[in-house]
Formats: C-alpha cells, structure tokens, sequence
C-alpha cells in the first residue's frame, strides 16, 4: 500500500457529454492542474458543488480513466442508475467535483505479450492502456465484449477498429460468444500478459484460461464511498502469508495480479453480492 | 486555547475537560486510523481524531458488499474490520504521535473486563480519550447488543473507568433504543465524562434482482444526512437530561448543521459520512464556522448563545 | 380479484383476509379523509384508503410551523389535528361510501377503553379495517407512548378486538423502539391481524436565527425516503418474526420501492410524504410495478417471487 | 373551501431565468394546457423529473403567480435556501413540474378603492392584481417595500414607475422605513380595501392602521408540502363561530380577510416560529 496519497481534489468543466453506441457516454473535461494519471486509475466524479443544493445522491461515482492530457479527462460511461444518469445530462461548461487519479495502475511491459480482455463498462481503462502500450511501441492484443454490436462505443473505437477483436454476446458483431470462450478456443497461444477489466464473472472465467508462462492482471468492482481506502467498504480477500485479509480495490487496487487474489473459498464471480467468503462473527461497522 | 490567527474567531471547545481546538472531529470508522487519508485529509485539521474501533483481536470484517447508498444516506456493513490492540498501539499510535497528535481511541469487546483489559492498555498511551463504541447495531446475537441495555453500559464504564486515569472516557450511544436518555443516563451513572450520539440507525436495502438483502448480515448502518433530524432530537433529549457533555454525531455536512447541534446542546461534533462525498469539506465547514461567528459578532464559540439571544 | 384489463398483470393482494386492488395504500394523515385531493388524486388509485387518525373528540392540532424539510425528509408536527369521530361517522364515511369506498380508518383515543367505544361506534359502519395509531412519537408525557409497551399494545389490541367484528384490526407501530419484533409480538398476541410499520422516527430541526427547534413540541416526526431503509428492516424482521401480515410504510416513492417492500415481506405497502412531492405518483407507480412485472414474466404480484427464484 | 381542486399536474419549459436586482429572479416558462389564474393563487413548483435522479431536496417550493396567460407563466422569487437556488440555475428549455394554480385569490372590487402593499416576495401577486385592477379599469395605489435600492426588481417593474409608490427600509429609494410607517402618516385617508402580502410583521402591523369602511385582505404564507389541503401544515387559526379553527393556507387562502383570522392570542407576527396559539395538550401528527 502507498504511504500518502498522490489524488488530489479538483474540479472539472465539461468540454462535451456526447452518447455513443446505445449505451455509454464519451464525457471530456478540462481539469485545472492535472496529475499525469495511468491506465487502470480511476477517478470519483460528481457534479460540482451539489453540496450546496442537493444531498441526494449523496456519494460520487467511481469512472475510470479513459484518457489524460496536460489539462484533459475523459470517462466514457454506461448510464445504470441516478448518479450516472445525472452525469448523463451534463452540458458543456457544467462543472464537476474531481477526486483523484486514485488507486494503482496495470503494469506496462511488453514480456510477455500483453492481452487485453475488456468487457462493457471494463473498456475504458484498456483502450487507455492500449494507447500507452502502442505509444511505448509494445505489441499487443486487444479483446473487447459487448452485449450486442449496437451497444459498442463506434466513435470512441475509431482508429483502433484493426486492432480490436471484437465479442457480441448476441453474435451481431465479431465473435458470437463472450471472450472467455473467444480465446479457450486458441489452443497453441503463447504466454501473454492478460490485463482485463469487466464482469465478475468473466474475470473468474478467465483465470481459468491460464497456461504456464501466462501473467494475469484483473482490475475489480466495487460499490465505493471513499475512494481511498479509510471506509473499508471496497473490499476484496487477497492472501497474506497462510492467512487471507480483505484489501481495498480502491486504494491497493483496482488492478490486482491474479495470484494475489485469494480464491480459495470464492464462487465463480469475484466481487459482487453473494461472492466474497462469508467467514462468521463478524458484526457490522 | 488561544486564537489561531488574529481576527479569527476561537473555535476551541472543552468537552468537560478535554480542550479540542475546533469542535470538528472525525467519526469513528470513516477515517481509518487518522494517517490514512493524508495528506489530502491532514488529521490536524480536525479538534480531535477518532479512530476506528479497535478490538482485542484484530477482524476480517464482513464479506462485500459492504456499503449501498440510500437517499441522503449510506447504508454499512463493514463488520469492525480493524487491526486489533496490538498493532494500534504499535503502529498507529506512534505515527499519530509523531505528528503531535493524540487521538480519541474507539474500542469495543465482549465483555467489561475485555473493555477494561484493552482501557489499560491504552491507559500509557498518548491518548487523548477513549470512545466506548457499545452501540453497534445488529450484533449476531439479535440485534442484542451493550448499548441497549443500561446495566450492562453501567457496568462497562465503570470496569473502564477503574483502569483508564490517562483521560475522560466518553461513551458512544446506538439510537436504536426506546429512550436513549435511559442509556446516557445510565452511562453517567457509570462514571462516563462524555456522551456521544449517535451510532448508525439500524437499516437494510434490498436488490431487486435478488429479491433479497445486498448484505450478508440482512441489516446495516444507516449513516448521513438523512439521519441527522435523529441525532438533533437525540442530542437535544440527552443534555437536558444527564450533567456529562454530549457530542453530537449523524449526517453533519455543513457548518450550519455543526451550529445546530451546538444549539441543540452538543459541546462538540464528529463528521462521518460526508467527507465520503468530499474530503475537503471538514476545513471548508471550520472556515464557514468562522465566518458565521464573525458575521454575528461573536469572537468564540462559547459566545454562540449570544447570537441567539 | 379480477384482471383490470387483459394483457394488464394482476395486482391484487391480500392483507391476511382482505383483498385489495393493489398493494399501494395511502398512508394516514397524508391523504386527508381520502377525498380532500380530488380529482387530482382520486381514492380510487389506492389499493386501501387510510384516513386520517380520528379521536374521540376533534382536535386542533399544533400551532405553526408544523413542517421543515430535511435532507430526503420531512418532520411534521401537525398534533393530530382531526374533526373527530362523530363528524368523521356522519359526514366522511358516507362521502366516501358514495363513492364505493370502504376505508380503512386509523383511530387513537387515551386509553384501552376509549379505543374499544371507537371501534364499536365503527363497527356498524361501512369501513374495511381499523388501524390503531398507538405509535405517535413525542407525546406530552415525555416520549412514552403505547406502542413503545408490549403491555399496553396487548390490552388495546385485545379492547378493540372485542368491540370491532366488522373487519380486520391492524396496528400501526413506531420504530422508535428497542426491538420492534416485540411490539409487533404483542400486536399479535393482542389478536391483531396485521401490523403495520413504521410511522415517523424521533427528530428534530434547529432554526438557526433562534437557536432553537422550530416546532413548540421541539421534536417532531421524521418520514419520507430518509427514512426508508430503516422501515425495510422494520418489515424485513417483524415479517419473520410473527406470523401476520406485515404492511410496509416508510420513504416510497417509486414502484422498485414498493417491490423492495414486498421482497423484504409486506403483503402491502402505504405512501404518504411523496405524495406532496407529486400527486400523480401513486398513479405512476402503479404502471411501473406492472411493466416491471410484465418484463419478468409474472402474471401476478403472487408471482413476483418466481421473479426471484 | 372549494369543494374539488382546480389544479392540475403539469409540465413547463423555461423561456428564461435572469436575476432581476440584486435579490430577485424573474423565471417565465412556457405551459401546457395552462389553467387562468388570478392574482394571489399560486404554483407548487419544482425541477421537472428530479425524483428519478434525486429526492434531495423532496418538495416541491410554492410561488405566487406573477403573470399568467394562455400559456405562459411567470414567477419572481428571491434565493433563501436550496430550492429556490437550484429554481435560479434554471436554463432556457429546463423542464418544472407544476401543481397549480392553487389557493384563492384577492378580491378584485373598485369599492373602497383598492391600496396594495406588498413587502419583499410578497411583492409578484401585487403586480399582478394591479394589472388585472388597471385591466379592469379599477384606480387603486400601490406601496411596495423593499430593503434597500439595490434589491427592486426594476425590469420588472418597468412600465409601472410611475404608479409605484416605493418604500425602502435604509431610505436608498423612495419613503424611508417600511410601508405601515408610511401610510401612518397619512391622517386623511379615505377608506380603502387594503391588499397585502409581505413579512408576517408588516401585515400584522396594517391590521393597525385600519380606519372605518377599510377591508383588509392579507395574503399569508408558511412553510408547505402538499399546496391542497391534505397535509395540515400551513395551519393559521381563523374565526370559528365563538371558537376558532386552524385552516390551511394553502387551501382556504393564502388570501384571508382579515377579520376571518383568529387574533385573539396572536403575537405582532402572523405566522411564524412562536407566533401561533401554543395551545397544550396536542400530539404531534
Ligand atoms: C474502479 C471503478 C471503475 C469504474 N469505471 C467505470 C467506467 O469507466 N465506466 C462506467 O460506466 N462504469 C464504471 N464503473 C462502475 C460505475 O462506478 C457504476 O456504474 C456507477 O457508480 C453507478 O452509479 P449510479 O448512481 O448510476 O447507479 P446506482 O443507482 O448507484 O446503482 C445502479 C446499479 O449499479 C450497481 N453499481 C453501483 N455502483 C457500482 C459499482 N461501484 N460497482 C459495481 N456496480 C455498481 C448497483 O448495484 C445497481 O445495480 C467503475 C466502478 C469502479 C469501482
Ligand atoms: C403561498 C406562497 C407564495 C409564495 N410566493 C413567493 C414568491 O412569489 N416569490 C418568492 O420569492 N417566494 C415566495 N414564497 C416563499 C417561497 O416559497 C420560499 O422562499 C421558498 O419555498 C424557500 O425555499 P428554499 O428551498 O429556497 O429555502 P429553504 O432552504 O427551504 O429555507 C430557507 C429559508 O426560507 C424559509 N422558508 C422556506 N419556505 C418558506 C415558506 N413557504 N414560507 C416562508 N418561509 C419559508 C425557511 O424557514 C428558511 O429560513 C411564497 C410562499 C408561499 C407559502
Ligand atoms: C463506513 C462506516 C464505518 C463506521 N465504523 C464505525 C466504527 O468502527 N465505530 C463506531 O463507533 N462507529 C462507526 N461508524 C459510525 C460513525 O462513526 C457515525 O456514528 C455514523 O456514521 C453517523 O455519523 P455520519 O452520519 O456523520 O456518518 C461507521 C460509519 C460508517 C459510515
Ligand atoms: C404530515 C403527516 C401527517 C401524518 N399523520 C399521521 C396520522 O395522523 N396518523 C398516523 O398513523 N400516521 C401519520 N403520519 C405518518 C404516516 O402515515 C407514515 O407512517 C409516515 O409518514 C412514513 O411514511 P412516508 O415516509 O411514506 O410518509 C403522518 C405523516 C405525515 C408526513
Ligand atoms: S471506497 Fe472506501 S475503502 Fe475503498
Ligand atoms: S401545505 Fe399541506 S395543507 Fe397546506
């Protein structure tokens, strides 16, 4: 765990709030004093000085980090209840309450070969990471699931429509089948770095994807307050010597390598409701 | 305590004996161990710091999720993840102190000797208090716990009492009770110096592709704004009932809520919730106290009563 | 019940054994004698009419303010201002009787014996349920109140049970108790044929110009979605406590609402706050708990935990 | 009381939103199906659809109808707390949910010659009856009070000058002190229908100013949440026979006569914190 903290509090204006496909929104801000942030760095974001007027929704949201520029941000977002919904209806000029860059980034290396897996609200932070990789020259693959070909964030995606090997659940783009499946199916792949981002459920599948040689990043979920790790909400079990603690994905995460992740008692999906050991006594608070 | 810059108000206040340089201190749980959020959130911004309860034996905690927002609120069920006493005092307390800082230690155990064993541990420490935390709600034992229950809270603060001389002991009260003026009393009548109000209301949400409870435990915490109305009523009832001061705590996001549990008798206050929504807020809150002051020509807190003459 | 339209779910429930039309009732006190808001919120909507509490003689009510907005809340203080029984028999249950209406009428009265000679003037009239408001908060003689005395629930139930033959009796209860699993025991013991919770939590405002609370009872009652999550629990654990139907009150204001309140165990629910926010709510909700059910395949509200199988 | 309300649930659109003085905002929208109105009623207004993204705040604010006609509507307000701060950020084509109109109106009578007076917000239903009176060919005076120069509404009152007699309190425009002041001094005056809406004090303070064949009619205001009658919460006592009863603003005014309120144990403000008869052994609810 890092010693202080390196987020800092800011504010943001909104440069454009545009849709994309059916579903997400491409949001630009410009940010004053920005911190040079990396791919898999989130930031919590709501709109500015609600304080004064509204207490309801009363926490920000967690969105991570699609690009950063000297004095840019990008998120790209799926609307899923009130608080990205409000975010939805931003317009241009409207200002934002900014905490972060917050928590750790994914490693960039190029050994062994990066494989990107990304599904749905999981996109944003590996179409930031496959730009830094593709800027330091390091090859790589990128595999991106969506519901249906409808669904997938074209404008975003322009430029990178070579790169990107593309999964419709429904099979009405690309690959008919979620990426797990995708990739079982390449028998004689080399080792690869997998960095991956999205589902629960798709990150416990993946895992069971791994060949000797092969390294995996994933990067969780969560239902946050703090964002950097003094509420203890965002939990997640990861080993400890013999034993098993609970760390933050917010402030030692959100990218964890999968082998410190602690498995062991866990069902298939990896956080979510009914997922994480339900070890006994413990009481709330 | 004297003024911090000339021309500013004195926002220093005493809890019986304690002096605290603001009346703004940190909720217990919602600010880890007092380093743990700097230095976007310094401690030193706050009168006192609460830390997170610590019992005898470190926790795990509760399986997630542990956290759903609620309308104004903040429903939790972290399930007292802590250290345990040994590596607080350690650890957190040597590094708080190192920055000159004692804080306000919030313990919990099960039973009043387990208090009073942990009472004298700290008792050498640099502390400047301890917090009986009796009041978390939805114990796994039926919603049973301490903090409902005025012999047994009697019994616990006294046992600490006996082993804890290095400060007050101020006892932290669950609103979830028929008379909460029944607890505090029964609190003083142990010996306690302070009591503070309130713990979270006990809560529960629903997901609807379940059908069932998000939380492992069904129930949870209700904290922030949407709670603070409780915890005006509650520190208005208990100091017009019990001598000892009382600290007032639930839902607090702005300088005009802390000047409402003044008014409703709190000698001081702890921010929770709200600095979730932005840390930077606890020194706006102080600056907008101040100002408050100075508009109405009070150069202290303890000249308010006079603005509202 | 019958279908409303063909293609339309069924919404019909039933509270042990009466049937409503749809789960959503009005919560007393928020929709006057249940035509004081038409046409614009016509009774019909409402699965069960809940009127407003009467007493045995008229009441004024409180003197101003009576209101203060919160943070997602409301504290009222109106007093229980009510034209009182007579009035209520000879001018309100006829209106609404007119209409096809048979309310369900919320009465309180000082003692067992006043609320059995209530629902015995009730008894020949036509009305389909009695509920007794045992839990207004605050009351004069400092916070105790019936519905926080597990004894005193038994003896008014068992009074109005034997005056009241006409219908089911149902006991609303205040969650301003310990354990309202016990309150909720007593009901049942009593002979109750529901509960029904919760009514307002104990709160209080401070106006910041005086210092003080606004209302002259200082504390008043706390409702709308603040308070929520703190009913959900309420119903979560009475329903699997005892063995009558539970009606879910407290902070809807949405049909996800209404069905989180079903999931968590009530056979019906009531809004009240919300409404003043929006008068054509309960219409609204009504659609949306029908398309919601609709997407999942259920014909019926009886289906809805095939919904979450 | 009307034995049905006239009110309807509606939806307007923002024409325009400017501050107006240095206190005030002048708020025109545009309505469907707009119900004629008449000076003295007014509107339970809020932001269109918040409930589905916030319920912070939860009610809805009531303002006095300013001007209405087939399908505009205008309000003048001032910014006292969230409500009406988030009503001032209003921009053109922001959607408002409106409950109205709501209450009864002032007389509109040429005998005894009407004399309006209205104090800080209670100054938008004056406007509009002097226009309605001025409409109807009615001669009348109007006395508006205001703090100081910098808080009148001017565009607003363009066209009205001339008419306008101006009071301030700090003597930067017009009479200096407050209206019932300024009307005390006039020994002479002729019998007048005085038609008030302002502070609780002023109003308290012309029903001493009453001479023989004056009728007084006072527009009052609380703190509301159901604007219809349903809730009790704007309760002020009136004449009740040889007792007296509380009945709702909302409903039954805000325009009372006012020899139909109830003064008997009434402090110098009508309504307000500490003003009303205390009167024992009530409960809450
Ligand atoms: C580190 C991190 C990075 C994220 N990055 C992105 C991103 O780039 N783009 C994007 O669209 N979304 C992202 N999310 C998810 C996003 O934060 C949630 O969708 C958002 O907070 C929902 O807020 P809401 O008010 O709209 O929904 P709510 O009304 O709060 O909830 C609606 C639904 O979403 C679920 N939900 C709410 N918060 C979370 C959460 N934190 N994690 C999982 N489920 C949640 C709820 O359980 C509920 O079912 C990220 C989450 C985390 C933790
Ligand atoms: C019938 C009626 C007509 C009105 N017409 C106008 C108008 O045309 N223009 C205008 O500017 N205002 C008018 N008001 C007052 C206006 O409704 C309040 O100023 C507004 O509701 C305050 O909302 P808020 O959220 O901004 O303030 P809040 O944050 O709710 O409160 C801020 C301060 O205003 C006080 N306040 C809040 N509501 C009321 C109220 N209803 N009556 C008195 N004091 C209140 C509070 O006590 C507090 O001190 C009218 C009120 C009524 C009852
Ligand atoms: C995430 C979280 C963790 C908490 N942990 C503790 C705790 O360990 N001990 C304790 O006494 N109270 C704990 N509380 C309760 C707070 O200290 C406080 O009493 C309550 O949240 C009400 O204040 P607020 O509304 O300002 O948050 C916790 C609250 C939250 C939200
Ligand atoms: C203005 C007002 C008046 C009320 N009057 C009564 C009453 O007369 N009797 C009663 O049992 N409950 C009364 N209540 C409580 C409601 O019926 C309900 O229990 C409570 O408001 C919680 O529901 P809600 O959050 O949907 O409003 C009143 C509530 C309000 C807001
Ligand atoms: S969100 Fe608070 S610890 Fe992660
Ligand atoms: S605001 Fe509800 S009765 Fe007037």
């Amino acid at each position: 765990m890092r010693a202080s903290l390196t987020a800092n509090y800011r504010r943001g204006r909104v440069i454009s709030c545009q849709p994309d496909g059916d579903l997400y929104f491409d949001l630009e801000l410009s940010v004053e004093q920005e911190t040079p942030a990396q791919p898999g760095q989130f930031y919590l974001v709501a709109a500015e000085e609600s304080l004064d007027e509204s207490l309801d929704p009363l926490l920000k949201r967690p969105l991570s980090i699609l690009t950063s520029t000297n004095d840019r941000l990008g998120f790209l977002f799926k609307v899923v209840g009130r608080g990205t919904r409000a975010l939805a209806r931003l317009d241009e000029g409207d200002g934002l309450d900014l905490l972060g860059p917050l928590g750790n980034p994914f490693t960039i290396d190029a050994e062994p070969q990066p494989l990107l897996v990304g599904g749905g609200v999981g996109v944003p932070p590996l179409i930031f990471l496959s730009q830094q990789l593709s800027a330091a020259g390091i090859a790589h693959r990128v595999v991106f699931a969506f519901g249906t070909a409808g669904d997938i964030p074209k404008w975003l995606l322009q430029g990178m429509e070579n790169k990107v090997e593309i999964c419709t659940l429904d099979g009405t783009c690309g690959f008919h089948g979620n990426p797990v499946d995708y990739l079982a199916a390449e028998q004689d792949r080399a080792p690869a770095r997998i960095q991956a981002c999205g589902p629960g459920g798709m990150l416990a599948a993946l895992r069971g994807l791994r060949k000797p040689g092969d390294e995996i990043e994933l990067s969780l979920e969560e239902h946050m307050a703090c964002g950097v790790g003094i509420c203890r909400g965002c939990a997640v079990p990861v080993k400890d010597g013999d034993d098993w603690r609970y760390a933050t994905i917010c402030r030692e995460g959100p990218v964890f390598p999968d082998d410190v992740l602690h498995h062991g008692e866990l069902e298939a999906p990896l956080t979510g409701p009914g997922s994480a050991c339900r070890c006994g006594e413990e009481n709330n608070e | 305590m004297s003024r911090i810059r000339a021309g500013q108000p004195d926002l220093s206040v005493e809890v019986g004996s304690l002096q605290l340089t603001n009346p703004l201190c940190s909720a217990s749980g919602c600010f880890g161990y007092g380093l743990d959020c700097d230095p976007l959130l310094p401690p030193e911004v706050f009168g006192g710091v609460v830390t997170k309860t610590v019992t005898p034996q470190p926790r795990k905690g509760n399986p997630v999720p542990r956290l759903r927002e609620t309308s104004s609120g903040l429903l939790n069920s972290i399930g007292l993840e802590n250290c345990g006493l040994s590596p607080f005092i350690l650890e957190k307390i040597p590094a708080l102190a190192a920055r000159g800082i004692k804080p306000i230690v919030s313990i919990s155990a099960g039973d009043p000797q387990g208090f009073a064993d942990m009472a004298s541990a700290l008792n050498r420490e640099p502390v400047a208090a301890l917090e009986l935390n009796l009041s978390c709600p939805n114990v796994a034992s039926a919603g049973a716990n301490f903090a409902t229950d005025p012999g047994a809270v009697v019994e616990i603060v006294a046992a600490v009492k006996g082993a804890f001389t290095a400060g007050p002991v101020w006892v932290k009260l669950t609103p979830n009770v028929t008379d909460i003026t029944a607890i505090a009393a029964a609190a003083a009548a142990g010996g306690a110096d302070a009591v503070c109000a309130i713990n979270t209301l006990l809560g529960m949400d629903i997901d609807l592709t379940t059908g069932r409870s998000p939380f492992a435990r069904t129930t949870a915490g209700l904290s922030g704004p949407a709670i603070m109305p409780v915890a005006l009523a509650a520190v208005y009832r208990i100091s017009r009932s019990v001598e000892i001061p009382v600290v007032g705590i639930g839902g607090i996001a702005s300088a005009e809520d802390v000047l409402k549990f003044l008014a409703a008798g709190a000698s001081a206050v702890q921010v929770g919730t709200i600095v979730f929504r932005d840390p930077t807020l606890p020194a706006r809150i102080l600056d907008e106290l101040a100002a408050w002051l100075t508009e109405r020509g009070c150069d202290s807190i303890s000249e308010l009563e006079t603005a509202w003459r």
